[in-house]
């Protein structure tokens, strides 16, 4: 069924007799050609690339819970691509393009809304800094614009810069950047691949692969035995736990990030907005609430909560910016599980184990980029060779030093 | 108006009547009321509109669950929306307005939704408002955020402070109920150390709602003495006003106590609220329950409340919302708000009851197995229609509805830490499982004990079993008597209805929702929640959850434990974001650092600017000059001709002692230290264990076991703990001792030719400070100026002949002022951080900008100086072939072609010829200045192969600033590459 | 003896004194202060060599020993600061050198710090106010490094109704605001 | 968090600095035929398990110890807290 005003119109008049299942609830199937392990958003958005794009028919993903509960359910549901290096840049600007049509190709709205993202600059090396990264995302075929002090103001009347300990010196603003309403992702991609025939399997958990001679035959799951020709884990938050049946160890550490939401409030934030000198970042939903975060909580951790001292900070940082904000009430936190990899970029890449591929590692950056993960880890799986915008996420890239490191922390995964 | 709804009793102090203001009307009330009980104590029920269909709303509660009754409280800066009426304790003065509504509460044309509600079903935002792409932007979503959003902030600075506080206790009691009460009783006079939390201003939890006896006397009487023998205990501390809103690991529980919220501005210096972490050994959840509603058509209309809210209203409050009231019940605790009533002189006109076998009663008429299956009323009920048992309806006219459907436990701190709620099948209600966060226990109705005289008992029996565990011998205090009446419920939770029956008051959200959910397979809980938007309001579904799981429970065939249960999340309940931040906010957001010359620049009208919390002079502006670039060109020139002095206290200093304090260096430092000779500086470069550069700085060694290392201003601090990692994890018996002296030394630069006539000048008597005593890269410990200790060191980062000076902090001030008078006959001038920018960019010396965490030696030009010979941290993983391609980044110098080009930083490098694009990206430029030396823009820069790439011309563009232009590589030493003039 | 003038933390050429309500806080720059760190295999002659200094056993975790003229406060394993009067002891660090030998690595750390002296009725309410430590079971004599408004201190017990604050001297003006607008909240 | 310091008793955890796994005391030997693939291992690979977990804290707002602590990673439980001078000896490591 295509979603539509006229069929909104239609429904209203008539009872909302006609709106049928969103996806089916298929049992599993003996075998298929391709299974996906997680039913998140990366997951579900390379089930429907692989039947689209790729025209690759029996593919089934394999989700542990209810589709789109983890991370794609618990972002700050910000869209970008304001990327440094070059191993990222043109994958993320790969993925706002995705963005920028996605509801369109899925028939589903997810509200991608292209209010823009400003990064604050707070001293002259920021600024340097920025405006390399800027640049960066020009040459690559993005937007990027420098603003001034009185520029953000325009936008942001109310941020402080009257008594400022770290003062604004301007932002670098990324106008095609916004935000997208995060279950709906999830819900439009399941919705689009089902109507493509991808079997979604939700409350099947994988527990273990078999493998022979060095090659996947399939996956043990809750609900049984299941084969497949080719198999794709995206479970970022437990990819260590589930490629460890594989016997892998990762670059990847799982870290907690917590997330906010303050109470319903008429529009005062245009665009998403970051501070400089710190980590907090802030939009405002379409039904009003500010939704906002900042750092990792900083130690390992498989608990989706997290604990005060970040959340002290966090709002210590949105009063810096915003001193408006004091009276605003905070209404929900939540936490997610990030992977963290060990230079703050994603792996998307074969294993050694011949047609079993990971898909992995996303820190705290996993949800913008869903749209072009799903499109490049459904080449990866159908052509075996990495998209041209995704060479950079291998592997090996630790041992060969070819580290993308975007912010320049080194190893230590929770300074990303 | 006068009080018209005002009943006799209650615990409201009548000796005065305050005025305060709701919208344009003035009315009366007392201290010890709420917003809400003085509204309807005036004969107001319509004190919102709901979030969706703007549908005109009154309270349904008399707490912290309110969905309906959320107004702005306050005006101008001070105003607070979505604040509830039913929380809002108050004042003399008390100002508040309705909030989302246009004109005005009682007409607002957003209500026009209602009218279009068949269109605006659950989800129908993701099927529509796709075409034109475009489109979403530019017209639908603009018009839904304006309809959207609850009330509105002010946009001005909040003018209150708030404060974090930290707090200790064997003890935390977390509701003052009777559990509670009795429980601090029972450890308080055991001598634990105990808090006691309410977020209520009267202590005493339903004992201050309820009329039977406590003891011998009334609940509140009991409540008010027992909180008063417990304030008497030195070991006890009650907390009213405070909210515990999170449980969090190992016993740290966030409270917030609003310390000014029931006065018109906070008193001087006093927080409007304080954020407490509380550290507890145990906690003891006493948080009672909450009643639920039961889901009818038009059940949401103002005076349709809680029935256990309008009792409260009528017992606590002394107000009732209208003068006839009827109840729809399900259990027999409907009962007991309806005799609560008779007994105040409130006309119950029915008491309806989806029991068959409903008690009867002689003060009220009972319909025993009704329902209410439609409701009247444009602005507050009106009219209520019956479905009577043996079929056909009666209408019955009344201005309010108590409705019971059930007691909910208060569990959401039990689900702090991933625990859910088991479903309890004799309360219908979901109660705490038994994994609870470590060191909690639950009691009483928060635990589904819901008698008084249960609650009571569970309290201290709560108590006396945590104190036990604590090693704690507890005193046994005797208990009052109490009701203790068993619960008696048939589960009931919604009327069926063709029509809109609200189950989320606040969002809007109708059982007919709930079931199109089901019918697109949005079935899971989360689903539901998600699609729904149920529970997500700012209520937190407190009253909501449960009836829209029983719905959905009904739809899909299945029992209500199988559909799921909700996780609940801090905070408990919605908190001010200024608490969370306490006082760092404007200028306290972050401590601030201060140079030892702080004040003589600040004398000398220097501009600072922020260095990893330093606040350091960037540039000392003389009169006339009207832009940075002429004081910092000054500065630099009369450095390099003269003398200029630069404070350099920032930086880090680390004391390195022990024997094995040479080789423990030579482990941190890629280059070789364990040779440094006494009385000699080297430069070192820190690698990370990944091959890339951490830091550099200097290495000084005073004597055979005493090093002083410095670091960047950045990274001191991780540097630091770098070293103890290393001293500690990897080398533990290696005899070094660290200790940070960063602060103990206030140390100057001084740098020019002529620096060493200059501190000739102070040096005592017998320092030989000439090249041949006294050589580049020297140090000493000296004294200066007739016997104070100091350090002196002879490095330089501008490239001119120059020393370090440092002397103890407390001398900073009046070392400056010295050197600045003993070298007035050379001119000297102090310099700021852009000039000496200038001269390290001119010497290619690297700073932050270069060791951008992505940079190895090799780049950096440094390669050879990772040594082969030894092993040191991150000697191994600099041999990835990555860090070593044969095109690799090396930096260089960059000068325009055209002289009057800039060159600045952030461009990126092209070859000539070459298009712009990222593939054909050859490096970027790190520093950037004029140099006024050289008489042109210069910048260092990183290019691939630079090195082999001086005197090609090659590109430079940043389209983000509309640069495109042709610049020279050069060797990165512009200015002295010799270094003649340091050796001088 | 050189000529020049010091400054205290707070950038005055004399120590500040606050009062709020019966709280007086007070900067004290007559002290000295040294570290002094065992070395490697020396740990039992330096603290031997500790407690002849102070006349007592030397203080053990988290305890501060006053005696006169030298008092001294655990800060690490095997690590102790040392004040003295600043009169009397300013080349303090010299003193111990000689004092411990090869027994312990001695730093100067007078000017590293702030010191503040906190007395009166109602300290430990405004150091609720302040930093993470119990400091309603901190008895006099006890010694705790924390944290106030993300600036490391020293916090230790001189009465039970007086506190020393040792703070990082550049962000002496920082503390100082900590403490002060602590003191206006809770007392 | 509250961390049970060896020495101080319990600590709130914004006392303290977090690092990682504790292997990162077992730095491999620089002159080993494969010291260059064990370097690799040891800098970027981890268990990271949803279990226990033994791991590097840093005192740095106190005594200025490292801390090995063994704590839960799902439930956040610590177990045990030792300091990481011992534990590295333990293990061997030593100049």
């Amino acid at each position: 069924m295509r979603y539509s005003g006229f069929r909104v119109i239609k429904e209203a008049l008539t009872g909302h007799r006609g709106w049928g299942p969103a996806w089916r609830d298929p049992d599993p199937k003996p075998d298929y050609d391709y299974v996906i392990i997680g039913g998140g958003g990366h997951g579900l958005a390379t089930a429907y690339y692989l039947a689209k794009e790729y025209k690759q028919a029996r593919i089934a993903v394999l989700e542990k819970g209810w589709i789109g509960g983890g991370n794609v359910g618990r972002n700050t549901t910000i869209v970008r691509s304001n990327y440094l290096l070059d191993g990222n840049e043109p994958f993320y600007e790969f993925s706002l393009k995705l963005w920028e049509g996605l509801e369109q190709d899925l028939n589903y709205n997810a509200m991608m809304s292209q209010r823009g993202i400003i990064n604050l600059m707070h001293s002259d090396a920021q600024r340097d800094a920025y405006i390399r990264r800027g640049n960066a995302m020009i040459l690559n075929g993005a937007d990027a614009q420098l603003l001034d002090q009185k520029q953000v103001l325009e936008k942001y009347p109310f941020l402080n810069v009257k008594n400022a300990r770290f003062p604004v010196m301007g932002g670098l603003l990324q106008a095609r950047a916004g935000t997208a309403r995060h279950d709906a992702v999830a819900w439009g991609y399941a919705r689009a691949a089902d109507q493509r025939g991808v079997d979604i399997i939700q409350n099947c958990e994988v527990t273990g692969f078999r493998i022979e001679g060095g090659r996947i035959l399939g996956v043990e799951t809750s609900r049984g035995y299941i084969g497949a020709k080719k198999v794709g884990a995206c479970v970022a938050g437990s990819s260590s736990k589930v490629m460890a049946y594989a016997g892998m160890r990762l670059p990847i550490e799982s870290h907690v990030l917590q997330a906010f939401v303050s109470e319903g409030l008429k529009p005062v934030l245009p665009g998403v907005i970051t501070f400089g000198a710190g980590h907090f970042y802030c939009s405002q939903s379409d039904k009003g609430g500010l939704v906002f975060g900042g750092n990792i909580d900083g130690y390992n951790s498989y608990a989706q909560r997290g604990n005060l001292p970040m959340v002290e900070d966090v709002m210590e940082e949105a009063i810096a910016m915003f001193p408006m904000l004091g009276r605003a009430r905070l209404l929900r936190s939540w936490g997610g599980i990030m992977d963290m990899s060990m230079d703050g970029t994603p792996i998307i890449d074969k294993t050694h184990i011949d047609g079993l591929y990971f898909n992995g590692g996303w820190c705290y950056g996993g949800f913008k980029a869903t749209p072009a993960s799903g499109f490049v880890y459904a080449h990866l799986l159908a052509t075996d060779t990495p998209h041209h915008t995704a060479t950079a996420f291998r592997l090996d890239r630790f041992h060969t030093g070819h580290m993308v490191d975007e912010k320049g922390m080194g190893n230590q995964p929770n300074l990303h | 108006m006068s009080q018209k709804n005002r009943l006799d009793g209650g615990l409201i102090d009548r000796s005065e009547a305050w005025s305060f203001r709701f919208d344009s009307q003035y009315y009366k009330g007392h201290k010890g009321d709420t917003l809400a009980s003085a509204l309807l104590a005036n004969g107001v029920r319509l004190m919102g509109r709901s979030f969706k269909y703007h549908r005109p709303r009154g309270p349904m509660t008399a707490g912290s669950e309110e969905p309906n009754a959320i107004v702005e409280l306050r005006e101008g800066a001070r105003k607070e929306p979505n604040t509830r009426a039913t929380t809002i304790e108050l004042y003399d003065g008390l100002r508040a307005n309705s909030q989302n509504r246009w004109p005005s509460l009682t007409f607002d044309a957003m209500a026009v939704n209602d009218l279009l509600s068949n269109f605006f079903a659950a989800g129908f935002y993701y099927k529509t408002f796709m075409w034109p792409a475009a489109f979403w932007e530019k017209v639908y979503e603009p018009i839904i955020r304006r309809a959207a959003g609850l009330g509105s902030l002010s946009l001005q600075d909040d003018p209150d402070g708030y404060d974090k506080g930290f707090l200790h206790c064997d003890l935390l009691i977390i509701g003052g109920g009777p559990a509670g009460l009795a429980a601090a009783l029972t450890a308080g006079e055991s001598g634990a150390r105990v808090i006691l939390c309410d977020e209520d201003f009267l202590v005493g939890g339903r004992l201050n709602l309820e009329t039977y006896a406590v003891g011998g006397m009334s609940g509140a009487a009991w409540a008010a003495e027992t909180v008063a023998r417990l304030q008497a205990m030195p070991n006890v501390r009650v907390m009213p006003r405070t909210t515990v809103i999170g449980a969090f690991d190992h016993g740290v529980y966030g409270a917030v106590e609003r310390v000014s919220d029931h006065l018109a501005v906070p008193e001087d210096g006093k927080p409007r609220q304080i954020l407490w972490r509380i550290t507890s050994k145990r906690a003891l959840l006493c948080a009672g329950a909450t009643e639920r509603p039961i889901v009818f058509e038009n059940n949401d209309r103002p005076g349709i409340m809680q029935a256990s809210a309008v009792r409260a209203y009528a017992n606590r409050w002394a107000t009732t919302p209208a003068k006839q009231v009827a109840i729809f019940t399900n259990n027999d605790d409907g009962h007991r708000t309806a005799s609560d009533l008779v007994a105040r002189g409130v006309e119950v006109v029915s008491v309806i009851d989806t029991r068959a076998e409903a008690p009867t009663s002689s003060d009220y008429d009972v319909v025993a197995g009704g329902v209410i299956d439609q409701t009247w009323g444009r602005l507050g009920l009106s009219q209520i229609e019956v479905k009577m048992p043996k079929g056909g309806i009666r209408r019955i006219k009344c201005g309010a509805l108590g409705v019971s459907g059930g007691w909910n436990p208060n569990v959401h701190l039990t689900c702090h830490q991933g625990g859910r709620p088991v479903w309890n099948e004799a309360l219908a209600a979901f109660v705490p499982s038994a994994t609870l966060p470590p060191g909690m226990t639950v009691a009483g109705a928060a635990n589904g004990v819901f008698s008084t005289h249960g609650a009571l008992q569970s309290g201290a029996d709560g108590a006396k079993a945590i104190l036990a565990d604590l090693g704690i011998k507890a005193s046994a205090p005797a208990l009052p008597e109490a009701e203790d009446t068993p619960v008696k419920i048939t589960p009931f939770w919604h009327v069926k209805t063709a029509k809109r029956a609200w189950v989320d008051q606040q969002n809007d959200v109708t059982a007919k929702d709930i079931k199109l959910a089901h019918q697109e397979n949005y079935v899971s809980v989360e689903h539901l929640k998600r699609y729904t938007t149920l529970g997500m309001a700012t209520d937190q579904g407190k009253t909501s959850n449960i009836a829209g799981l029983a719905i959905m429970a009904e739809v899909a065939g299945k029992a209500i434990p199988q559909v799921g249960t909700t996780m609940f999340r801090p905070p408990y309940t919605p908190t001010a974001m200024g608490v969370f931040a306490g006082r760092a906010w404007g200028m306290e957001v972050r401590p601030t650092r201060l140079t030892p010359s702080h004040n003589w620049a600040k004398e000398q009208g220097a501009v600072f600017t922020e260095a990893g919390l330093w606040l350091r002079a960037q540039w000392y502006p003389k009169p006339g000059e009207t832009h940075w670039r002429e004081s910092c060109d000054r500065e630099v020139m009369q450095t390099r001709k003269s003398v200029g002095i630069c404070d350099v206290t920032s930086l880090g200093k680390i004391d390195v002692q022990g024997a094995d304090a040479a080789g423990f260096l030579n482990k941190v430092y890629c280059n070789g230290m364990a040779k440094l000779p006494v009385g000699k500086v080297r430069y070192g470069l820190m690698l990370r264990e990944d091959g890339i550069v951490m830091d550099d700085g200097t290495a000084a060694r005073l004597a055979e076991d005493h090093f002083v290392v410095t670091t960047t201003t950045a990274k001191a601090v991780p540097v630091y703990r770098h070293l103890e990692f290393v001293r500690q994890c990897l080398y533990p018996d290696m005899d070094v001792q660290l200790i940070s002296t960063t602060e103990a030394w206030a140390q100057f630069s001084v740098a020019g030719p002529k620096s060493r006539k200059l501190l000739e000048k102070i040096v005592d008597d017998g320092m030989d400070l000439s090249n041949e005593a006294f050589p580049f890269m020297a140090c000493a410990e000296i004294t200066i100026c007739g016997g104070l200790r100091a350090r002196l060191f002879r490095i330089s980062f501008s490239g001119e002949l120059a020393y370090e000076i440092a002397v103890p902090t407390r001398y900073g001030d009046a070392l400056v002022r010295r050197l600045m008078q003993a070298g007035e006959e050379f001119d000297v001038v102090p310099y700021g951080l852009e000039a000496l920018n200038v001269m390290r960019i001119e010497k290619g010396h690297v700073t932050g900008n270069e060791l951008n965490g992505t940079t190895t030696a090799l780049n950096l030009g440094m390669g050879r100086m990772v040594s082969k010979a030894k092993d040191s941290i991150g000697s191994k993983l600099s041999e990835r072939p990555g860090l070593n391609e044969p095109d690799s980044l090396k930096l260089v110098g960059l000068k325009p072609v055209n002289p009057d080009h800039k060159v600045p930083a952030g461009a990126h490098l092209m070859t000539k010829g070459d298009k712009v694009t990222a593939s054909n990206d050859q490096g970027y430029v790190t520093s950037a200045c004029y140099s006024p030396n050289l008489g042109c823009h210069i910048a260092l820069g990183f290019l691939k192969s630079g090195d082999t790439r001086i005197g090609e011309t090659i590109r430079l563009v940043s389209p983000l600033t509309g640069v495109d232009h042709e610049v020279e590589v050069v060797s990165p030493h512009f200015f002295d590459p010799e270094g003649e003039r340091l050796r001088a | 003896m050189h000529d020049l003038t010091p400054l205290c933390a707070l950038g005055g050429a004399e120590p500040h004194t606050d009062k709020v309500a019966g709280v007086t806080l007070t900067e004290t720059p007559g002290h000295t202060l040294a570290s002094v760190a065992a070395r490697l295999g020396q740990e039992d002659a330096c603290t031997k060599h500790l407690g002849t200094l102070l006349g007592s056993e030397a203080p053990g975790v988290g305890s501060w020993v006053r005696s006169e003229p030298i008092s001294a406060f655990w800060t690490g394993p095997d690590q102790w600061m040392l004040s003295a009067p600043y009169d009397t002891h300013e080349d303090l660090a010299a003193q111990l050198t000689a004092h411990f030998g090869a027994t312990a690595a001695i730093t100067e750390q007078t000017d590293a710090w702030v010191w503040f002296d906190m007395q009166g009725d109602g300290v430990e309410q405004v150091m609720q106010l302040c930093a993470n430590i119990d400091i309603e079971k901190m008895p006099v004599g006890a010694a705790a490094r924390s944290v106030i408004h993300y600036m490391g201190v020293y916090v230790l017990r001189s009465a039970p109704d007086a506190l020393t604050i040792l703070g990082g001297r550049s962000s002496a003006g920082s503390l100082h605001h900590a403490l002060l607008t602590a003191m206006r909240s809770a007392l | 968090m509250i961390i049970n310091h060896p020495l101080l008793g319990p600590r709130d955890s914004s006392e303290f600095v977090y690092l990682g796994d504790a292997c990162l005391i077992n730095r491999p030997d620089w002159q080993a035929d494969d010291a260059l693939e064990q370097f690799i291992e040891y800098g970027h690979t981890r268990d990271n398990p949803a279990g226990l977990h033994r791991e590097l804290w840093y005192h740095e707002q106190g005594d200025r110890s490292w801390l090995v602590v063994t704590r839960n990673t799902v439930t956040h439980e610590i177990t045990q807290v030792e300091l990481a001078r011992d534990v590295a000896r333990a293990e061997g490591r030593s100049k």
